[in-house]
């Protein structure tokens, strides 16, 4: 069982999913509730039986699938991996389990089912092909989820989501089949296994291009400035649940790949492009959020905050140091946990009033304290309280890309100021002052349902933030392996000195597509 | 005086013409039947037609298993040419074929399968097609050519409705200006060389180092313009849209597939030569052929109402993709032609085969055409099975992995790639992201919006018996698990390519 | 002890979270006096382990647990008590005592009484990790949640659009000195690889000075948007909109004193580097007479007390940055003591008043309300340095301070300032409580406060009687870690004219004070004496015009870009270009559809034409293949 | 020089009536002059001593298709005067005369390839008609076959669409008329 | 004046535009089909001319093939204008254009 568990992961919720079309759309809720909750126990048990002291990845598993191109079914977990995939199957708990009145709840339900296999699949897979396999398929399920349950813009919005997503990664895979190619000619032989791949040591000007060629498919999923417009009319239009996903564990995959594939296959071009991206990222903090706080509707706020963490998440990325690393790596996990919170809030209101619009709003402390407390406290988490989840996140990313540069390190860390300045502009715009629309005097406060999903991400927040270990511990062991890579793959003298060498040994046979001709 | 000829018959390879024998025989057959008893019910000649493409099928096995003993194989004077091109494209014309004929058994009844000509001739045309990829003699190649083409065009016009008989003949008279085309650009290579037989001219071509290479442009560009009628390349494409329109949407989803591999083919055959000798402006014309066909008819199909036309255009599109292979001109690119062209046949053949049982005898109220967008509204509520199918073929038509199409497209980019074509890798990318707008519009009609026309959803599978839904089932079963069979089909395409000299 | 220490630390979390149990429910009293208990056994701890450490000089230093632990980054919850540390605790926990109970009475009436308490006590809390931490991160960790629990207490009363946008203004402009905090956390980590005091501060003897400036420049930072040194100030002012009881605790007593503590725990730091201390007690020098002079006019009590506090921070920083770290240690003691006094007081009179501000509309309170007449009285004597109440001690030290240190600029502004101090205190004390009873006008029917809040009251106002007295006890405790720095003028009667010169003046400024505004001449202004339409009255009435100047240059055009970036950049350019491109495909099939006409006729022209087309270009490089060789040089070039 | 005189009449006669053929607007005359245009081409035939081209081509060409054409002709009544919208004629001229002096100019160059040698020479001595009897039923043997199924094809093709069966469409009907039509049609065989 | 091949190509590529201009400019699709005529007639001269100057009978097949080819195309073409016609009563092509786009 242990050695198929992550295929089992990711092919349970199909599976049910399947199965799913048999079960009667009444008890679809308790169904999907169940199978979520089987796969999030499952995915607990991986944490549980997962070695935080190993490095490499964890309960590999290989079929072939076209061994004469080099594509196999290669999955496994490492740390980086483990806790996205955890919160993805968490989310989709609480997703499906509180789920509000929607039409076609068995669609919707078997839809979720069906992109939570994608999710997982796109964070366990070891093999380029298969990688972009999930990550594509990723798109149907979202398309279908905005499409359909979405705003009165749903279908501008879901089509601009998936071509431009979908545009992006086809440069992606263009880049993946060169990277391939470069395989093949080193050693003669087809692989699309990303563990393959880390042994090749390109040249720079090849790594640049690839590079560029792989930013492409991640920028736009991140999604990075200047490709982030999709992001607020995914979100404006989805259902609280698609935001939340959306927010929560696929823009994960952006900075995911980041470090799966960019840092280690290219550690060179990295650095190269340090600085740019870093300057992107910046952008990114400081613009979306100054965007964020011009705008009415309060599920765009949320939907540019995120744009504007993931700058901070791309910035520790690109810190490419352990400390910056494992601080991208946590605080996507906390913006998982914190955006998915936001939108989950966003949709409680949005289903008593039917209406984003903050002004509409205003004095709803009074009338919903408890709802009041929860989105406070969520508030608190975005804007980077200390003892929350985001902290962590922003506070070691920050740190991490100290190292590399002082001043953009300050600006970047306008994201604290910034950030406050929306957030606490939203929150006083909806929640302070009196209560003025008649149809808010009377708004019933947040119900259990509601509450079954909110709390759990409250504790987290929460415990996380004081006590990130459990997290962090894994982190760190599998970025240090992972810093330590790029340190040894790295040629250039600059790439050298600006990616720290991590005492442990590492070693890596060096297979250079020179070497081969 | 002449002398007599002393031919063995075992020299003459006789075995080599059973493949295309047998379907002309099936047809000889059915004419008899219908001769001694006529108004048999279609459901006969369909089953009889499959089970001679069956016995086809069969003994094409057998020339393949002969071909890897043996390698290449000529035969009756050196006319039929059975390499492993032949093969693999005489397994994709009978294949797609098999995959056609039952699409006859519909429920409603149409003009064209009371017939017992129908068959007859559907089965000459393939031999037709067999003829022209079986051979290396442009004197053959011509002849098959239009032995099929002009079945085709009479399958087209039996539908027997204005539409089809507009069709029929844009199809055939600009068909006629193609065999024009074809023949002067063969004559300019007869007087160049003396020969018609492909490899000749390449022969002597090179033999005198393309000291003529202003006639062998005229050559090429003649024939260039009649493949490219054939393939639908831009601007020779202006007849498919309307064609596939005019047809009935099962033949239409047949013409996107079978005719164009038997072009394929003998454009291998013919331009493969003079790539590799280094006719630069052949590469370059390849190049803006191949770009401006992909892009162009995406950025046409973009624009469609009507999801036949669509359709069309896309195929026109894949075309165009597909003929990066012939410019690219690697094993590689060629093995990849053949494995996209067969993942192809399966996801079109099921997509056409969709609208196929949605034919409704009348036009739904308010349409223009059989097969608009508004009709697939909201059909997810109506058919959610039919939809997610008809979803299924749109994103193996995009490209989505793990769907057939993504294999197909996939390996050829990365021919392109390994060939040295980056920048056409990458349009080639671009170009799939344009053609997800149109391929979505349809999932977002299917899945997104509501209902514009009354119906009832029985509107979708109007026409659907069993033998279509195997069909559709065959289709959709080979668009999902496509990424099993691979493997296998990259090996033998790659020997079977490779062991051909391409 | 380190159950002590615990204690103290996490009492006030028990009894914030007890009280936050009731937070939606309706006003229970339990709901106070549980968290006064907990706050109750806090000081208590805090008590014990002063003795302690007086007695034994020992320091207990505790690790927790992990808290982050990434790369070579290692950072635990470490909690700390030393001298200095034990110093804030015991100020912490007796002012919030007193504070919480005092805030039973005053808070009686509110609707959100649990709710305030259940804050007020995080904020105790989040102040004690703020001062107990053993490192940057967790003084970090405190420093933010203080700044969340001000957030919350000065917007306590949210339906006041004022009160939630001071509540903003103060958590933005912290936030913005929580920046440069961060940054200089970030460098010592880079510089010393430890965020620990200990191991950062032994590791700093050996750094640059460029990189100890910036270090130190960044932390300063920090420590002004706390303390509300200028440019950062206005949310001081602004912060009043709070409940009179967190005006106490927070914006005099604890956490605007946080960047005193800060710069008096970075002393090692600062000691290298003392061109920057000079910098940070010529700003607090500035401060110290830019705030008294603000106070001089205004018209809010609450706002004079709080310009006080400001120039009481001021005061502390400049003894802070001329090294006498001690000193600004002890000031921020007293300061504390009279200070929360003062504030209980002005919340006795708003009680009084329902809640009026304007100390013109009052005038003869003291007859209704002794004991806070008394009180305030004395806590402004306090105050102003009077001989021989605690602000004597302490202020009138960090005069001698700067007298010692040769700063005589520094010196001359804090004398005057001692002067403007003294005259702003005794402008309020008269015009509340003494001349006219104007109030009667207004029909206010004002009356004294319950008796336990004044008993409450009471060890402060102690403590502001006495609290000088504790100078050497004190002195000999905080030694131990701080540098000791023994200020006197060594002249005697230099001394002696000094001090009874200071003493004199603020005598005299008292006076003057009480003469001007216990006669009968006063009246509730209306804009249109002389003075209210002067210059200098509306320069200060207006603050410098520094919050119009944030107002119109900072915020608004802030809006207003950020209103531009959104309509005009991401709209208009950034999404309108990939609109664009999708747009061209679009565009380009519309246009050119019309090629597929449908007629026969045009279908074969394009066809001949095809071939044309094709044809010429066969032709051109028929032509061109005589040049054969140059022609693939040129393709190639293109990469064809 | 006779073949020279011969040559270039008849190309000036070719060139000529297909010229008529392809812009007179009497169907008539295009008729008329595309037939003549055959057997002027014959002509060539016979000087380039095909003689069994030239007999196949005034056979088949103006024999039989002619025939078909008239026939045709006859019955779409399309004898009277054709009247053809023309739109953009500088479009037609243009292209025609671009490609026609694109592929003179080249064409006009002289082939190198004269060193070619025969792949099926002409036999010296044997007739025309022989000789590609000969090649044809060897070498050319299949597609000769091929060529018979295709005209079988066409036969095929045109007796279907010409057929009167045509003249009611399964297609266009609903399900309610077929039957009744078949009910009708058993009425009649019975 | 010998009469080379090249006379007989440039004659062929004469009239093979003059199929072309038939091509493109008639409407009605009778002639239209005896433009197609000719530009397979063209090219048989050449065929018949090469054969003839190279002594190979190559290129006497093709025009053979060619004829073949020529008449069954026309059984076709007339067959499609006969169903045509039918239901038309015409044979412009300028009507037949209900499909576009």
């Amino acid at each position: 069982m242990l050695d198929h568990i992550l295929s089992i992961l990711i092919f349970f919720p199909a599976l049910a999913a399947m199965l799913g079309f048999v079960v009667h759309k009444d008890s679809m809720r308790a169904y999907g509730t169940a199978v979520a909750t089987i796969e999030f126990a499952l995915s607990l048990w991986l944490w549980f039986v997962f070695d935080a002291n190993v490095s490499g990845m964890q309960f590999m598993e290989q079929i072939a699938l076209v061994p004469t191109f080099g594509i196999n079914y290669i999955v496994g977990v490492d740390g980086i991996s483990l806790f996205i995939i955890i919160l993805a199957a968490f989310f989709t708990m609480i997703g499906i389990a509180s789920l509000g009145e929607t039409k076609d709840v068995k669609n919707m339900i078997i839809t979720l089912l069906f992109l939570q296999m994608t999710m997982v699949g796109v964070f366990a897979a070891l093999d380029a092909m298969v990688f972009y396999l999930f990550w594509e398929l990723s798109l149907v399920p979202m398309l279908y989820i905005i499409g359909a349950w979405g705003g009165p813009l749903r279908i501008y919005a879901s089509v601009k989501f998936f071509l431009y997503t979908f545009a992006g990664s086809l440069v992606m895979l263009v880049g993946m089949l060169f990277m391939a190619y470069f395989y093949y000619q080193a050693t003669g032989e087809w692989s699309f296994a990303i563990l393959d791949w880390y042994r090749l040591i390109l040249p720079e000007s090849f790594q640049i291009w690839l590079f560029v060629a792989f930013f492409f498919g991640f920028a736009i999923k991140v999604p990075m400035f200047p490709f982030h417009t999709w992001l607020p009319y995914a979100h404006g239009q989805a259902p609280t649940i698609g935001s939340v996903i959306l927010a929560a564990i696929l823009l994960k995959m952006g900075t995911y790949a980041f470090i799966r594939f960019s840092l280690p296959l290219f550690p060179d071009a990295s650095v190269y492009f340090m600085y740019p991206i870093a300057i992107l990222a910046i952008i990114m903090i400081i613009y979306t959020a100054m965007v964020a706080y011009a705008q009415k509707d309060i599920k765009q706020v949320v939907a540019y905050s995120s744009v504007s963490h993931m700058g901070v998440i791309i910035l520790g990325t690109f810190a490419l140091n352990v400390e910056g690393i494992s601080g991208s790596i946590f605080l996507m996990i906390a913006h998982g946990v914190v955006s998915g919170a936001l939108f989950l809030l966003v949709g409680v209101i949005y289903d008593r009033r039917h209406t984003k619009y903050m002004s509409e709003f205003g004095g709803l402390a009074s009338v919903m304290p408890r709802y009041a407390t929860i989105f406070g406290l969520m508030l608190m988490a975005s804007v980077g309280l200390p003892l929350t989840i985001n902290f962590v996140g922003e506070f070691l990313s920050l740190l991490g890309f100290y190292k590399q540069s002082h001043i953009l390190t300050l600006l970047a860390g306008t994201a604290i100021i910034v950030g406050a300045i929306y957030m606490l502009a939203a929150y006083k715009k909806m929640f302070f002052g009196v209560v003025t629309k008649e149809e808010n005097k009377n708004l019933p406060d947040v119900n259990k349902r509601e509450l079954i999903a909110l709390i759990p991400l409250a504790i987290i927040t929460v415990w996380l933030g004081i006590y990130p270990k459990p997290v962090l511990g894994p982190i760190n062991t599998s970025v240090e392996s992972v810093v330590g890579l790029m340190h040894e793959k790295a040629i250039t003298k600059e790439a050298k000195s600006r990616i720290p060498s991590i005492g442990k040994d590492i070693k890596i046979s060096r297979n250079s597509v020179e070497e081969a001709h | 005086m002449l002398s007599a000829v002393n031919v063995s018959i075992e020299s003459l390879n006789l075995m080599t013409l059973v493949p295309m024998l047998i379907p002309i025989v099936g047809a000889l057959l059915i004419i008899v039947i219908e001769l001694i008893k006529s108004s048999q019910d279609k459901s006969l000649y369909v089953m009889l037609s499959l089970l001679i493409l069956g016995i086809d099928f069969a003994f094409l096995l057998e020339s393949a298993g002969i071909f890897e003993k043996n390698g290449t194989v000529m035969g009756v004077f050196d006319v039929m040419l059975i390499d492993g091109l032949a093969i693999l494209s005489q397994f994709i014309i009978v294949g797609a074929s098999m995959l056609f004929i039952p699409l006859a058994l519909t429920h409603k009844r149409f003009h064209e399968f009371s017939y017992p000509e129908f068959f007859a001739l559907f089965l000459f045309m393939i031999s037709g097609f067999q003829f022209m990829v079986a051979t290396d003699n442009l004197i053959l190649v011509f002849v098959g050519l239009e032995t099929a083409s002009l079945a085709l065009y009479t399958l087209i016009a039996m539908h027997n409705r204005d539409k089809s008989f507009e069709a029929a003949v844009k199809y055939f008279t600009m068909g006629a200006l193609a065999a024009g085309f074809f023949s002067f650009g063969s004559m300019i290579f007869y007087a160049l060389t003396g020969s018609v037989e492909i490899n000749q001219i390449a022969e002597v071509l090179s033999a005198n180092g393309y000291a003529d290479i202003g006639f062998v442009l005229i050559g090429v560009t003649f024939l260039l313009a009649s493949f490219g009628f054939k393939l639908s390349m831009v601007p020779f494409h202006t007849w498919t849209p309307d064609v596939y329109e005019g047809s009935s949407a099962a033949l239409a989803g047949y013409m996107s597939i079978v005719p164009k591999i038997a072009a394929f083919i003998v454009a291998m055959r013919f331009f493969e030569f003079l790539i590799h000798s280094g006719v630069v402006w052949l590469e370059v014309i390849l190049y803006i052929g191949v770009v401006v066909t992909m892009t162009m008819a995406n950025v046409w199909a973009l624009v469609q109402t009507d999801v036949k036309r669509m359709l069309a255009y896309s195929s026109i599109s894949h075309a165009g993709f597909v003929m990066a292979a012939i410019l690219i001109g690697t094993t590689q690119s060629n093995s990849a032609l053949f494995l996209y062209w067969i993942l192809f046949s399966f996801t079109n053949l099921g997509s056409f085969s969709m609208l196929w049982i949605s034919r409704q005898k009348n036009l739904p109220a308010h349409q223009q055409s059989d097969h608009s967008y508004d009709k697939f509204a909201g059909m997810v509520k109506t058919s959610p099975v039919a939809a997610s199918i008809m979803a299924l073929f749109m994103l193996s038509l995009a490209g989505l992995p793990p769907f057939a199409l993504f294999w197909g497209k996939m390996y050829m980019i990365s021919s392109a790639i390994t060939g040295g074509y980056t920048v056409l890798a990458l349009i080639m990318a671009l170009n799939s992201a344009i053609a997800g707008y149109y391929y979505l519009k349809l999932i977002v009609y299917m899945f997104m919006k509501e209902p514009v026309v009354e119906n009832n959803g029985h509107v979708y599978v109007a026409n659907a018996t069993l033998p279509l839904k195997t069909i559709i089932g065959i289709a959709a079963i080979g668009t999902i698990f496509a990424f099993v069979a691979v493997n296998g089909l990259l090996e033998l395409i790659t020997a079977f390519v490779y062991n051909s000299g391409y | 002890m380190e159950l002590f220490l615990y204690t103290a630390l996490f009492s006030p979390l028990v009894g914030s979270l007890f009280a936050a149990l009731f937070g939606a429910s309706p006003k229970t009293k339990i709901a106070g006096v549980v968290p006064s208990i907990m706050l109750g056994v806090s000081l208590l701890s805090s008590t014990i382990l002063l003795v302690l450490v007086l007695t034994t000089g020992h320091t207990i230093h505790v690790e927790m647990m992990t808290w982050m632990a990434t790369g070579n980054l290692y950072i635990p919850f470490g909690f700390v008590v030393d001298q200095v540390s034990v110093t804030m605790m015991m100020v912490v926990t007796l002012v919030s005592t007193v504070v919480h109970v005092y805030a039973i009475g005053y808070m009686d009436h509110d609707k959100g009484f649990n709710r305030f308490f259940s804050y007020l006590s995080a904020f105790v809390f989040s102040m004690m990790i703020l001062v107990m931490s053993d490192n940057f991160a967790g003084l970090f960790i405190g420093w933010e949640g203080v700044g969340l629990c001000s957030w919350l207490l000065i917007g306590f009363w949210y339906h006041k659009e004022s009160a939630s946008w001071a509540a903003n203004e103060a958590f933005i402009m912290n936030r913005i000195a929580d920046l440069g905090m961060l940054i200089g956390i970030f460098l010592i980590y880079w510089n010393t690889g430890t965020l620990q005091y200990d191991g950062a501060f032994a590791a700093m003897a050996n750094l640059d000075a460029s990189t100890l400036t910036w270090i130190g420049i960044f932390l300063f930072v920090g420590a002004m948007g706390k303390s509300a040194q200028f440019p950062l100030h206005t949310w001081l002012a602004d912060a009043m909109e709070g409940p009179t009881p967190v005006s106490a605790l927070i914006h005099a007593a604890t956490m605007v004193t946080a960047g005193v503590y800060l710069v008096v725990r970075a002393n090692e730091l600062y000691a290298l580097i003392p061109h920057i201390g000079l910098f940070i007690a010529s700003l607090g020098a500035f401060v110290a007479i830019f705030a008294a002079s603000m106070a001089l006019v205004n018209r809010d009590i609450k706002r004079v007390i709080a310009y006080s506090t400001l120039s009481q921070l001021g005061y502390m920083f400049v003894a802070a940055g001329l090294g006498a770290y001690w000193v600004a240690l002890f000031h921020l003691m007293a300061h504390a003591f009279f200070k929360a006094l003062l504030f209980l007081g002005a919340g006795n009179v708003m009680h009084a008043m329902d809640s009026e501000l304007d100390p013109f509309k009052m005038g003869g309170l003291g007859k209704k309300m002794k004991g806070t007449m008394i009180m305030m009285t004395l806590a402004s004597v306090a105050l102003a340095g009077i001989y021989p109440f605690a602000g004597f001690f302490s202020k009138d030290l960090i005069l001698e301070v700067g007298f010692v240190e040769h700063h005589y600029i520094i010196y001359t502004v804090l004398l005057f300032t001692a002067g403007l101090t003294a005259f702003y205190s005794f402008r309020i004390v008269a015009l509340i409580f003494h001349g006219e009873e104007r109030y009667k006008l207004f029909g206010f029917h004002p009356h004294e406060a319950y008796k336990f809040m004044l008993v409450a009251m009471s060890p402060l106002l102690v403590l502001a009687i006495i609290a000088g007295s504790f100078k050497m006890t004190y002195f000999d405790m905080v030694t131990y870690v701080l540098p000791a720095t023994e200020y006197h003028v060594h002249n005697h009667l230099v001394y002696w004219i000094m001090t009874i010169g200071t003493q004199l003046f603020v005598i005299l400024s008292i006076f003057y004070a009480y003469k001007k505004y216990t006669s009968r001449d006063v009246k509730v202004p209306d804009g249109t004496s002389a003075m209210e339409n002067s210059f200098k009255y509306k320069l200060l009435i207006n603050q410098y015009y520094i919050p119009y100047f944030y107002e119109e240059y900072l915020v608004k055009p802030y809006r207003e870009l950020s209103e531009i970036f959104w309509t005009k950049i991401d709209q208009k350019i950034v999404d309108a270009t990939v609109d664009g491109i999708a747009n061209v495909f679009y565009q380009t099939g519309e246009k050119t559809r019309v090629m597929q006409s449908g007629n026969l006729s045009t279908m074969l022209k394009w066809m001949v034409a095809g071939t044309v087309a094709l044809l010429s270009l066969a032709v051109v490089f028929g032509l061109a293949a005589r040049h054969s060789g140059e022609i693939k040089i040129f393709l190639s070039g293109l990469g064809v | 020089m006779f073949e020279a005189i011969a040559f270039y009449l008849f190309a000036f006669l070719t060139i000529a009536m297909f010229y008529i053929a392809v812009t007179t607007s009497q169907a008539l005359y295009a008729l008329s002059s595309l037939a003549a245009g055959m057997i002027f081409i014959s002509a060539f035939f016979f000087i380039l001593g095909a003689d069994f081209l030239g007999a196949i081509q005034i056979v088949v060409y103006s024999g039989a298709v002619m025939a078909l054409y008239a026939f045709g002709m006859m019955f779409f009544d399309t004898t009277r005067d054709v009247k053809e919208k023309q739109g953009n004629k500088a479009i037609i001229i243009g292209l025609s005369v671009i490609s026609a002096a694109l592929v003179v100019l080249i064409v006009a160059a002289p082939i190198v390839g004269n060193n070619i040698e025969a792949l099926y020479p002409i036999t010296e001595g044997a007739g025309n008609t022989q000789e590609v009897g000969m090649v044809l039923f060897t070498k050319y043997l299949v597609p000769f076959e091929v060529a018979a199924v295709m005209l079988l094809v066409a036969m095929i093709a045109g007796i279907v669409l010409a057929g009167k069966k045509m003249d009611l469409s399964l297609t266009l009907m609903n399900e309610a008329e077929i039957m009744l039509m078949k009910e009708e049609d058993k009425k009649v065989l019975s | 004046m010998e009469i080379g091949l090249n006379h007989y190509l440039v004659l062929s590529t004469i009239l093979f535009a003059i199929g072309l201009v038939g091509v493109m400019r008639r409407k009605n699709l009778l002639m239209l089909f005896f433009a197609t005529e000719i530009l397979l007639n063209a090219v048989n001269i050449s065929f018949a001319a090469i054969s003839h100057y190279y002594g190979d009978l190559t290129g006497q097949m093709f025009v053979f093939f060619v004829i073949a080819i020529a008449a069954s195309e026309v059984a076709v073409g007339l067959g499609l204008l006969i169903v045509w016609h039918k239901k038309h009563n015409n044979i412009d092509l300028d009507n037949m254009s209900t499909m576009r786009g």
